[in-house]
């Protein structure tokens, strides 16, 4: 069963067209993701769902009903927000209970269900505390809550973990997750963070210029880009590219790149296929293989220009015809700056790109 | 008298909120007599008016004749006209009168005979006169050709007290040099325009010259020489003004001639009012000079009140009532003798007049020496311009005579 | 989805918003339309439509008086505004000054503005009364030579309107300009002080222009209440000595009652509201251009990031 | 606990003592520093003295005042101007003094601040969270009567009012007020509740909250600090108006400003400037009170207030 789907969705200001003709099915229970650049659309896309925008064209269904002009009210969601959004002259018990209010909910069920939210979310000591009395997470906890003591179909987060340095974010992440395992809901949740997006999604969609570029799982999209943009906006540091040609030499593809030559047979072409021409290899930092890969087809030997220690990690910069070109290597492995490193890689776990339009072949 | 005041004033608000228990009307006023001898007159037409029982005199009293008018024209524009309100006698109201906002008064006017006893005629039929109806009530007659001097300030400047402008100019350096304001003057511009037009102009050119520039609008004689003279005159006089002069009213500066500070001040007989409740007495403390010249003049200006249309039957009855009062023989003496002004009726008793009415009365009383003020020639807007050119004149000395007067002459020549 | 329903909300955004439509076009839209138009009418004390083309205009330029008012409050204008400016920046960087005594300073210097003109021209001209005022006092004190009585003399009257002008505004300039100076960031001080940049230059030349913002703010401010000028004169001068201190406002509402001339006063009307316009047109146009700029770099953007 | 352990061990190191200055920068008494100190003065003497002469001149009798010792504190001091200008000072045959004419300030300035702030605030609410079609454009006009000199419209305003019957009466001028301090007020909602997170709007409305649900539940409780800034900008503008009130308010509502200019170019006798001058601050007094207890949010009302660039 599907908790969301949307069809033909575009959304236009003026001249600008933000949302493409965009199509999207969510699962029932299911975590997805929009994950992408700012200005790619993906928060207006969760302010269509909300209803919070009103859409160009196309429609919008939460449970099977269209609810494409309905109020947000109306639809079954509740939403929390970067800002937190909580309403700063209310206790946190007010916050948590105004939309009930709202909608004139006896007051025995008001407080029932603030009770419960309080205690999934352990904020029960805040209750009669304002928000400017709260610690970021603390504020964060109640915003969720907000969402919590609607009893909705859908939760949506729009960036919800941005404003929170990076230990707290760690810690809030694992909590949502734990809050999704408990709950079962629906939950779609914007970010540009891809380390929340692989860690929390069943699916991500990674969107740019109004345009779902790839809708698959955390590791799919990891190992099988479609496009040059996604393989280069998931993963830190980003892929290494190398511009060339894919060539046929015996019924044999082959990248070449100057006077780098390698066979790339045992790339899986499972994106639109082999086709002879100018191409991007990309491979990422942590799948080149440093000083052992002589026997992969793939072979070159560089200088160590800046070597980062990064903990368990070492980075490792060179340059590679003509571009910088990054390797991810344990610590206990890693070159000093100076050095001259040979490195190979695998073509299974590299992505070959169309130069022309950055489709993966 | 403060306190019947405000018994009145409270009176009024308790009548303002409980209409229904006393069906009496509030007439409002609106007039310029702000001054101690001009209070002392309005006075007595409101304590006769309360007098008559029921209807209240509510006062209006706004300084300057200019922003009282300016109000009475606002509040009519605005749809919020006063009972009554004052003007000169003149073309001050005509577009009120064409605009039919204003009580016809013919009806009492005739039962009353108002025609048989107003004296000159022409103060009814000139001012208040349109198609054959009565449309306001003169209540006084002024004229603006007075010198007020203070004798004690003359005796110590070791001159005589003159009877032509031109003598006063040979004697003001002497007075200046006494110590003395030779020549005191407000900083109002109508008290400029009042002075030039009519005791300057008047007693420069005469009778036939003032009407040929304002009746005839004769604009080649507004640039002949013999105007050129009054100019001149003019420019002679401001120039012994003293610094005090901007923003001064004129009762503050009538004030100067009686507290023995200035010599001689230019203004209308209203002035007298001042002198009076000041305690002075003319020819001892003060001396009046008609024109000031040796063949004075007089103009029949003075005050009317016209009624604007009210929606209230209660306020129309309440009105003609006030109409009625102040052209009423005992009143119209009352008012006069307090405001210094001679009254609209000739079978007023006088007995109580002064030396210094004595003497505008009798020329009054010769047709010859008799002119129309310049109001009845001249629209607002005409005027004003003139006051704008006169007040120039008297304090930019940098404004040449010869530029003045050809400015003036393009005023005339372009008035309607 | 040809047809697009209604969201309720809006409606009552509308209602909301119904006195402030009301407003802006009833009043700022049709008012004013309706007194241009009366500008070319020969209507006198109530409205008359019979048009006389532009001969409200030219016997408006033909006056001496609204001459002189325009001469004024340009006059004023530039040195109120001047004055001002300079008089509040010099108060502001001085109080920017680490004063003990700031928040009693700002008190003083900033009272006036809560006065009332009406108060303010009071208050000056009883000042500069030549008999009672400061000239009176100066010469008790014995110095017999004193002369200062600006409103007594047409030639400098309109000075002495400036003196209560500039008391009036100053404070407030320096206020907004100490706001600005306030909001500027801390390193550029620390960065002057390092390259040696004498206070007084980095005053002038670095912060100055840093503080446009405030400058503008407060430049518009005293424009506005420029071009309305009328409680003072009418508290101070009443327009004299003669006519050296009329102003255009006065002008207007004379003509519109008093003289019962209500075409000339809306001729003069116009003409005030002529400057504004074009100041807004400015204004506009440079908003105007910005705002295409900002779009062709955006356009220049989203084009450029497409090919990606 | 720790902090403290390691300013002990600091404190425990003997210290280097080397050549040159040391301690606290000596305060050094500059030329600059004087002539800073000196225009402020100076300035600050200009800005009092009017006020100060206000005060002694209300304070003496008159023949003291003819002597023409302006900043002289009375040699005989007197409050009788204060009682003559409160209640007794007369224009016409009216002696009340101010008083009538403070409460007519009263009585319109009340009104005229709480509807104004209101109308306002609902405006600057719509315009920051509803806009609705053409909503901007009316702004746009509004903002533009920000600076439309008054005497453009009074004309027609006044005929207006008359075809509508409240020329001259206390709701006309409370209209009037509302009308010229839509513009600036406005504004300074639009600007307060456009600086809003946005989610805070959007999270009301997820939680099913409507336009006046939002904007009495929500809003109008944050805005308080702008309304404070509202109010100052309001009563001291409708308190300190001159024009609207000669010309709108009519004779039963006549302000104080009004009353106040009427009593003093209206003479009998003498001129009493004692009188004036207790007049002018008695008319002064209000608002100088709410900048005196407001302090810095007057400050930033006039920053708020001022029309943006």
């Amino acid at each position: 069963m599907t908790s969301v789907s949307i069809r033909n969705l575009s959304l236009n200001f003026g001249a600008v067209s933000v949302l493409k003709a965009l199509n999207l099915d969510v699962e029932d229970g299911e975590f997805l993701v929009l994950l992408g650049p700012s200005g790619c659309g993906k928060s207006t896309l969760l302010n269509c769902i909300a209803g919070l925008l009103d859409v160009s064209d196309g429609q919008i269904f939460i449970k099977d009903r269209n609810v494409t002009w309905e109020e947000p009210k109306d639809r079954g969601i509740g939403m929390v927000f970067q800002s937190y959004a909580l309403y700063p002259q209310m206790t946190v018990e007010r916050n948590l209970s105004f939309g009930l209010r709202v909608a004139r909910t006896p007051k025995e069920e008001i407080e029932r269900r603030v009770a419960r939210a309080a205690e999934i979310l352990q904020i029960e000591p805040l209750l009669t505390r304002k928000p400017a009395e709260l610690s970021g997470g603390q504020r964060q906890r109640v915003a969720i809550g907000r969402a919590l003591v609607r009893d909705v179909d859908v939760f949506l987060f729009d960036e919800p973990l941005s404003n929170l340095d990076a230990k707290l974010r760690g810690e809030l992440r694992v909590e949502i997750k734990r809050l999704h395992q408990r709950l079962e809901n629906t939950m779609i949740y914007v970010t540009h963070d891809q380390i929340e997006a692989m860690t929390l999604a069943d699916r991500i969609a990674v969107m740019k210029g109004g345009v779902i570029q790839q809708l698959d799982t955390p590791k799919a999209i990891y190992n099988r880009p479609v496009n040059r943009f996604v393989a280069g906006f998931i993963g830190s540091p980003g892929m290494n590219f190398i511009d060339g040609r894919l060539e046929e030499v015996d019924g044999n593809p082959w990248f070449v790149a100057g006077d780098l030559r390698a066979p790339v047979s045992t790339y899986p072409f499972d994106g639109k296929g082999f086709r002879a021409g100018p191409a991007v290899l990309g491979m990422r930092p942590e799948h080149v293989g440093l000083n052992s890969g002589d026997g992969w087809p793939f072979a070159a030997t560089v200088d160590v220009d800046v070597v980062e220690p990064m903990g368990s990690d070492t980075l490792v910069w060179t340059r590679l015809g003509g571009q910088d070109f990054s390797i991810r290597t344990p610590s206990e492995r890693a070159p000093e700056e100076g050095d001259t490193v040979s490195i190979g890689f695998d073509p299974l776990r590299a992505s070959i790109f169309d130069v022309e339009n950055g489709e993966r072949f | 008298m403060r306190y019947g005041v405000l018994t009145a004033a409270l009176a009024a608000t308790v009548a303002f909120q409980v209409p229904q228990l006393a069906r009496a009307a509030d007439v409002e006023v609106i007039h310029w007599w702000t001054s101690g001898g001009e209070q002392a007159a309005v006075s007595v037409f409101a304590d006769e008016f309360d007098k008559l029982g029921g209807d209240k005199w509510v006062d209006t009293a706004i300084a300057g004749g200019p922003n009282a008018r300016a109000t009475t024209m606002q509040r009519v524009l605005g749809g919020d006209a006063p009972a009554a309100a004052q003007f000169n006698p003149g073309r001050q109201y005509e577009e009120l009168i064409e605009g039919g906002y204003l009580l016809d008064l013919t009806e009492l006017a005739q039962k009353e005979g108002w025609k048989d006893f107003i004296r000159p005629e022409s103060i009814l039929t000139n001012a208040c006169e349109k198609d054959g109806k009565i449309w306001c009530v003169p209540v006084n007659i002024h004229s603006w050709q007075w010198g007020w001097a203070s004798i004690p300030v003359f005796e110590k400047s070791g001159v005589p007290v003159p009877t032509n402008l031109d003598q006063f100019l040979e004697e003001a350096p002497k007075i200046k040099e006494a110590g003395f304001i030779p020549f005191a003057i407000g900083g109002e511009t109508w008290q400029h325009a009042g002075a030039f037009n009519n005791a300057v102009i008047v007693s420069t050119i005469g009778k036939d010259g003032y009407y040929k520039l304002f009746r005839d609008k004769d604009a080649e004689y507004a640039r002949s020489p013999e105007v050129t003279k009054v100019f001149e005159t003019w420019r002679k006089l401001t120039s012994y003004v003293d610094e005090g002069s901007a923003n001064r009213n004129w009762n503050d500066t009538t004030n100067l001639v009686i507290t023995d500070k200035a010599a001689l001040q230019i203004m209308g007989d209203w002035a007298r009012g001042e002198f009076a409740i000041a305690g002075e007495k003319p020819g001892v403390d003060y001396e009046c000079i008609a024109g000031p010249s040796d063949k004075p003049y007089l103009t029949t200006d003075g005050d009317i009140f016209v009624f604007p249309k009210q929606d209230d039957p209660e306020v129309e009855k309440a009105q003609l009532k006030l109409a009625s009062m102040m052209i009423n023989p005992r009143v119209q003496a009352l008012f006069n003798l307090a405001k210094g002004s001679l009254p609209v009726r000739a079978d007023v008793d006088l007995e109580l007049a002064d030396a210094c009415m004595k003497k505008g009365l009798a020329l009054l009383d010769d047709p010859e020496t008799v002119i129309t003020a310049t109001n009845r020639f001249l629209t607002e807007d005409t005027s004003g311009q003139i006051n704008d050119l006169v007040a120039e004149f008297s304090f930019n000395s940098s404004m040449s005579v010869a530029d003045a007067q050809e400015r003036f002459a393009t005023i005339i020549e372009n008035a309607d | 989805m040809a047809q697009r329903p209604r969201r309720m909300p809006n409606i009552q955004s509308i209602i909301g918003c119904i006195p402030m439509i009301a407003v802006s076009v009833g009043v700022f839209v049709i008012c004013i339309i309706y007194s241009i138009t009366l500008s070319f009418t020969n209507s006198k004390l109530f409205p008359k439509f019979d048009f006389v083309g532009l001969m409200q205009y030219e016997r408006l330029w033909d006056t001496p008086r609204w001459i002189i008012s325009v001469q004024n409050i340009w006059l004023y204008g530039v040195l109120v505004i001047g004055f001002n400016l300079i008089f509040g920046y010099l108060l502001a960087a001085f109080m920017d000054q680490r004063i003990k005594q700031e928040d009693t300073l700002r008190t003083i210097f900033l009272y006036p503005f809560a006065l009332s003109l009406i108060v303010t021209g009071l208050v000056w001209q009883w000042m500069l009364d030549p008999n009672l005022g400061i000239e009176a006092s100066m010469k008790n004190w014995g110095f017999g030579w004193f002369e200062f009585a600006p409103l007594s003399n047409p030639a400098t009257a309109i000075y002495g309107v400036i003196i209560a002008g500039v008391w009036q505004g100053a404070g407030v300039t320096m206020a907004i300009l100490l706001a600005g100076l306030r909001g500027v960031d801390a390193e550029i001080w620390k960065a002057a002080r390092v390259d040696g940049i004498p206070t007084w230059r980095t005053y002038l030349f670095i912060v100055l222009p840093m503080i446009k913002g405030a400058l503008a703010t407060a430049f518009v401010l005293q424009c506005v209440s420029v071009v309305r000028i009328y409680d003072l004169i009418v508290a101070m001068t009443q327009g004299g000595p003669g006519i050296a201190t009329q102003m255009p406002a006065v002008f207007v509402i004379e003509h519109i009652t008093n003289r019962q001339n209500a075409g000339i006063g809306m001729a003069a009307a116009t003409m005030m509201l002529l400057p504004i316009i074009v100041l807004l047109g400015v204004r506009g146009f440079f908003q105007w251009r910005s705002a295409r700029n900002a779009k062709r770099l955006e356009r220049a953007a989203v084009a450029t990031g497409g090919l990606s | 606990m720790t902090a403290a352990t390691s300013e002990w061990q600091a404190s425990a190191v003997e210290p280097r003592v080397d050549a040159g200055p040391r301690g606290p920068k000596p305060r050094r008494v500059s030329i600059a520093r004087i002539g800073i100190y000196a225009f402020l003065v100076m300035s600050a003497i200009y800005f009092t003295i009017p006020l100060w002469v206000m005060v002694v001149t209300s304070l003496k009798t008159m023949p003291e005042i003819r002597q023409g010792h302006l900043f002289a504190w009375p040699s005989e001091l007197t409050f009788e101007p204060w009682v003559k200008a409160w209640a007794e000072a007369c224009t016409g045959r009216d002696c009340n003094g101010l008083k009538p004419g403070f409460w007519n300030s009263v009585k319109i300035t009340v009104p005229s601040v709480i509807i104004s702030i209101v109308i306002a605030a609902i405006n600057g609410y719509a315009l920051s969270f509803w806009r609705f079609k053409g909503s901007e454009v009316f702004f746009g006009l509004l903002l533009f009567g920000a600076f439309v000199p008054y005497q453009v419209v009074i004309y027609p305003l006044i005929i207006a009012f008359r075809e509508m019957g409240i020329f001259a009466t206390l709701p006309g001028i409370i209209i009037i007020h509302t009308i010229f301090g839509m513009p600036i007020l406005t504004l300074l909602f639009r600007n307060f509740f456009g600086a809003l997170p946005m989610e805070l709007f959007k999270a009301a409305r997820v939680d099913g909250a409507g336009f006046w649900q939002i904007f009495v539940m929500i809003m109008l409780p944050m805005s308080v600090p702008i309304a404070i800034v509202a109010v100052i900008i309001q009563v001291t503008g409708i308190w300190n108006d001159f024009l609207f009130g000669v010309v709108f308010a009519g004779r039963e509502n006549m302000p104080m400003t009004v009353q106040l200019n009427n009593i003093v170019i209206t003479t009998t006798g003498i001129r009493e400037y004692n009188v004036h001058m207790a007049a002018t601050i008695l008319t002064a007094a209000v608002p100088l009170a709410i900048y005196f207890i407001s302090g810095k949010w007057f400050v930033r009302g006039i920053a708020a207030g001022a029309v943006k660039g």
